[in-house]
């Protein structure tokens, strides 16, 4: 497990996701990049029934399938749990309503999100590019590059830096703010999934808001 | 006299009664042992040669009484000798003798051992009377004190097994219900254990109000889970230091 | 009967064990060496087994003559009764000390099986040669004593390498007998591993500081890295291995080796001196300059 | 739920229930056990594997669900090791079963865990150090613990142990389908008396009705 910077790549006006896409990939095959298969990362929401008095917890569940036997999990306190895929069976019995009782935990429907795409290798690079959609739609383009041999970002920053510029340009100028957080420690396969996590609420954020001045 | 027959007659019965009851039981032993040899177990043969003892000791005792007469004191005599084959005889003896001929008197109604047994008999009787006095008590003794020793050692090896099995008795005393119990409780519930700290306040209440409708309706809805005895074997079998080539 | 007289008589019946011991010997190694019977021959080969049998049944009656003469054991010998009596089993670790030396003289047979080959085939380049008679004939070239320090003075070495700031931790281990194998961590960079014989370097290889050993008692000397930066490394580092390698100053050579190689402390922060990047064809700099130790990308180093 | 991992709990790749025996041992006669363990299961040339894991156990109670509880282990040897667990109630079964079964749900987690669970709601009920060698016969898991209460909360020094015995537990995790393995076990169980009787241990009778009005 190495750095991993996960950027959103703006689709500019009057382009669709794809064409930003294929035009990418075109860009990454010139630069010897191979094609290794696909990824997909995605996101679902639960919410507590919590009684009156203790806050509503969310807590997002995410997969990545990179780590394809471990499950993430987030709460909106911000802890993050790595644990085997199995704790979604303990989730859905979490989330389980019994004898007409609701569960603990209740699913958000309609709120899940996912990223999947391309995935290529260059030397010790790997890069996804991932079209990201929510309900089947589309709403952005996320580019994660991960540097494998390094696990401390201060070391291989200025490489991965020069690394992405070459073909994403002025969008990988600074480092994600998480990487920025923990640059003299190991970073560690939560931190991808809590960068991935940032952008898909931004992405729900950014939706929310243009359905509401409708 | 005539109360004298009479008397005779009856200890008479009581000794028919008693042989034929030896009879009896010998036949059942040789029944016994012809037939069932299979099947046969020692405990039963010698049930049998208890009966047979107790039998034959009884019958000595008849003997002895003083209500039969000195049947030492009776003559018999052989009054009818014939050829004839008798058939209230074959009945009485149940076929064994058919006839009363001249064969038959001298070894039914023989009163001394046969001659030649009589000589062996006088032979030891002599052998022992030659024997010096001093010797036999020697051999005596020697004998006691074999007999003694031996039964000292059968003793104290019978000690020996019974207390084994007293040993053995005890060693069951490894595990106790009890503890599982206890231990089972204390891993799944936690028993014993939660009082050490506070618990939530609402929780309580439920907990209890849930467990007192798990047992009125005789069907408890557990919700709580049992123990994780088993435990992260991950970590203990990676850290195997040398795995086998 | 005396004390005197019955210790004579022992030893004799010991003398007497011995010479038994020494006929029977005797007919075992007859019939050991084996020897081709000619016909005709067979009658003599017989006689001459049939003799040395005959000493040795003389000998054994000698022997129990004496051992009746002798009277029942003294109470002397008396703890001797308890010779033949089994230990008690559970209590001593035979069982497991036998399987575990059964173990260990398999691993040792399999690694030193797996260790001839890989080096037979992979390193061509002895540095070591064995002494032959052609040394003899060029009596002038001594030869070389790098592998000829004893443990002692490896052990000084490394504890003075230990002291280099860039070091995080030499960890030694001596998988097959006296020569150490290395594990060196380079900041939280990378891990090396190299095999010395004595203190010269016979085998270097270099994987990431996150390519997890099984564990780490257990030593990945042969896994290649499995990222192409490292394996570049490692070539570099075989590289210069040779180029300091010294045939009478080992301790020499192994200090400017390692100090060339802490110089990979900044594997992926370092530009290269040429084409002033970071980054080229997916790789940092991997090479370091034997002398200046400046960081070079592989493509600009001519 | 993911699809596929539907699929996988189904088909028993990801198995859902434990087959179970419990009994005990007082200590004096657990080496006697030991050993007798070393001999029956497998590797008995190396030494058996121990374990010391902390255990907290941890409930979700809300006002009209029923409470949730979860076990939660940490070695105490491999302090990275987290391990979550999940059983639910056992079954004792009819006389044909010979074995306690309890669904069972095994995760591994990472060391964020009691900061996760205390904010998703969950309060810790109880815990205690559980120490012993495990053994393992192909698929079938042996354990002998012994349990310390501890003195203070989160102190695992300072500990006293809840009685003179070992717990003894005989399980094999596997799917439903599997009732086969009932027979092993109760063969494996014959062979260790009578050091160990391994029973159905009827949990309904052990639930602490007491001590819940206690506290």
């Amino acid at each position: 497990m190495g750095v991993v910077c996960v950027y959103m790549y703006p689709v500019p006006e009057g382009k669709s996701g794809q064409q930003v896409v294929d035009s990418m990939q075109r860009q990454l095959e010139l630069l010897g990049a191979v094609k290794t298969g696909n990824f997909n990362v995605d996101c679902e929401t639960y919410l507590s029934n919590n009684p009156q008095g203790t806050p509503q917890r969310s807590l997002h569940l995410l997969h990545n399938s990179e780590q394809p036997a471990s499950c993430f999990s987030v709460l909106d306190t911000g802890t993050t749990l790595v644990a085997d895929v199995l704790f979604e069976v303990l989730m859905a019995k979490l989330t389980q309503s019994k004898s007409g009782k609701d569960g603990f935990y209740q699913q958000r429907k309609g709120f899940k999100i996912e990223s999947k795409g391309p995935r290529f290798e260059i030397s010790d690079f790997v890069i996804k590019i991932g079209s990201v959609s929510m309900a089947s739609n589309f709403k952005g383009i996320l580019v994660e590059v991960e540097y494998c041999p390094c696990a401390i970002p201060a070391e291989c920053w200025d490489l991965m830096r020069e690394m992405m510029q070459s073909f994403m340009g002025t969008v990988a100028d600074t480092p994600p703010a998480i990487v920025k957080s923990k640059k003299d420690q190991f970073y560690t396969p939560a931190d991808t999934i809590n960068q991935y996590l940032e952008h898909f609420t931004n992405f729900r954020k950014a939706t929310v808001a243009s359905q509401q001045p409708r | 006299m005539q109360k004298e027959e009479k008397h005779l007659e009856a200890s008479l019965e009581a000794l028919i009664q008693r042989v034929s009851e030896l009879k009896s039981s010998i036949g059942a032993l040789i029944g016994k042992l012809e037939h069932e040899y299979e099947t046969l177990n020692w405990p039963s043969v010698l049930d049998s040669f208890a009966l047979l003892s107790g039998q034959l000791t009884s019958l000595g005792r008849v003997l002895k009484g003083d209500k039969v007469p000195a049947l030492k004191n009776q003559l018999l005599l052989p009054i009818l000798i014939s050829p004839e084959i008798d058939e209230s005889l074959g009945k009485l003896t149940e076929g064994r003798v058919m006839m009363f001929n001249h064969e038959i008197p001298p070894t039914y109604l023989r009163t001394k051992p046969q001659p030649e047994v009589e000589e062996k008999t006088q032979q030891l009787v002599t052998k022992a009377t030659c024997l010096a006095q001093d010797l036999a008590h020697k051999q005596l003794n020697n004998l006691n004190k074999f007999t003694s020793n031996l039964m000292d050692l059968m003793n104290s090896t019978k000690e020996d097994w019974e207390n084994d099995a007293g040993h053995k008795n005890s060693q069951p005393q490894m595990c106790s219900q009890d503890d599982t119990n206890l231990l089972v409780a204390t891993a799944l519930y936690g028993k014993d254990l939660r009082t050490t700290r506070p618990r939530h306040p609402k929780s309580p209440q439920i907990g209890m109000m849930q467990a007192q409708q798990a047992n009125n309706r005789q069907n408890p809805v557990m919700t709580k889970a049992p123990s994780a005895i088993k435990t992260t074997i991950k970590s203990a079998a990676a850290s195997h230091p040398y795995q086998r080539p | 009967m005396s004390e005197q007289n019955q210790t004579e008589s022992i030893l004799q019946a010991i003398h007497l064990t011995q010479k038994l011991r020494s006929s029977v010997a005797k007919v075992f190694q007859n019939m050991a060496d084996g020897c081709s019977v000619e016909k005709g021959n067979e009658k003599h080969i017989l006689n001459k087994f049939h003799e040395s049998l005959l000493a040795v049944n003389n000998d054994i009656s000698d022997l129990e003559k004496t051992g009746n003469m002798l009277v029942s054991p003294s109470p002397v010998t008396a703890n001797s009764m308890y010779l033949s009596n089994d230990p008690a089993i559970d209590k001593t670790p035979v069982y497991q000390q036998i399987l575990q030396a059964y173990k260990w003289s398999n691993k040792i047979s399999d690694l030193s099986g797996l260790a001839a080959n890989v080096l037979e085939a992979q390193n061509k380049l002895k540095r070591s040669q064995p002494i032959t008679i052609m040394q003899a004939k060029r009596p002038k070239r001594l030869p070389p004593t790098g592998h000829a320090f004893p443990q002692t003075v490896v052990e000084q070495t490394l504890n003075r390498l230990r002291k280099l700031p860039e070091i995080s931790d030499i960890k030694t281990t001596h998988p097959l007998g006296s020569h150490a194998v290395l594990q060196i961590t380079l900041g939280s960079v990378l891990k090396a591993q190299v095999a010395l014989r004595g203190l010269m370097i016979e085998w270097v290889n270099v994987r990431g500081y996150t390519e997890e050993n099984p564990d780490d008692s257990k030593l990945e000397l042969w896994a290649k890295s499995r990222y192409e930066v490292f394996q570049k490394v490692t070539e570099s580092c075989t590289a210069a291995s040779l180029y300091f390698y010294t045939p009478h100053n080992a301790e020499f050579a192994i200090n400017l080796f390692m100090k060339w190689f802490t110089q990979y402390r900044t594997l992926f922060s370092a530009k290269c001196s040429k084409c002033c990047n970071h980054y080229l064809n997916g790789l940092p700099p991997t090479w370091r300059d034997l002398a200046t130790y400046e960081p070079y990308h592989d493509a600009c180093r001519q | 739920m993911d699809p596929s991992l539907h699929q996988a709990l189904k088909t028993g790749i990801a198995p859902l229930h434990e087959y179970f025996l419990q009994g005990s041992i007082l200590d004096a006669s657990k080496e006697y056990l030991i050993h007798r363990l070393r001999g029956l299961c497998d590797h008995a040339d190396s030494q058996p594997e121990q374990f010391n894991d902390h255990e907290m156990v941890f409930m979700l109670s809300g006002q009209q669900q029923a409470p949730f509880t979860v076990h939660l282990r940490h070695s105490l040897l491999a302090p990275e090791c987290w391990h979550l667990r999940y059983v639910g109630v056992a079954e004792m079964g009819d006389k044909t079963r010979q074995t306690l079964v309890r669904t069972c749900l095994d995760v591994g987690v990472s060391e964020t865990i009691i900061k996760f669970l205390n904010e998703m709601g969950f309060r810790m009920e109880y815990e205690f150090v559980a120490r012993g060698i495990f053994f393992h016969k192909g698929i079938m898991k042996v354990t002998v613990t012994k349990m310390f209460k501890m003195n203070q909360v989160n102190d695992t020094k300072s500990l006293e142990p809840v009685s003179a015995s070992h717990l003894v537990e005989v399980s094999v995790v596997a799917s439903t389908s599997q009732e086969q393995i009932g027979e092993d076990m109760k063969n494996f169980a014959e062979q260790l008396k009578p050091l160990v009787l391994l029973e159905k241990v009827d949990h309904r009778k052990l639930q602490p009705v007491t001590s819940q009005t206690n506290t």
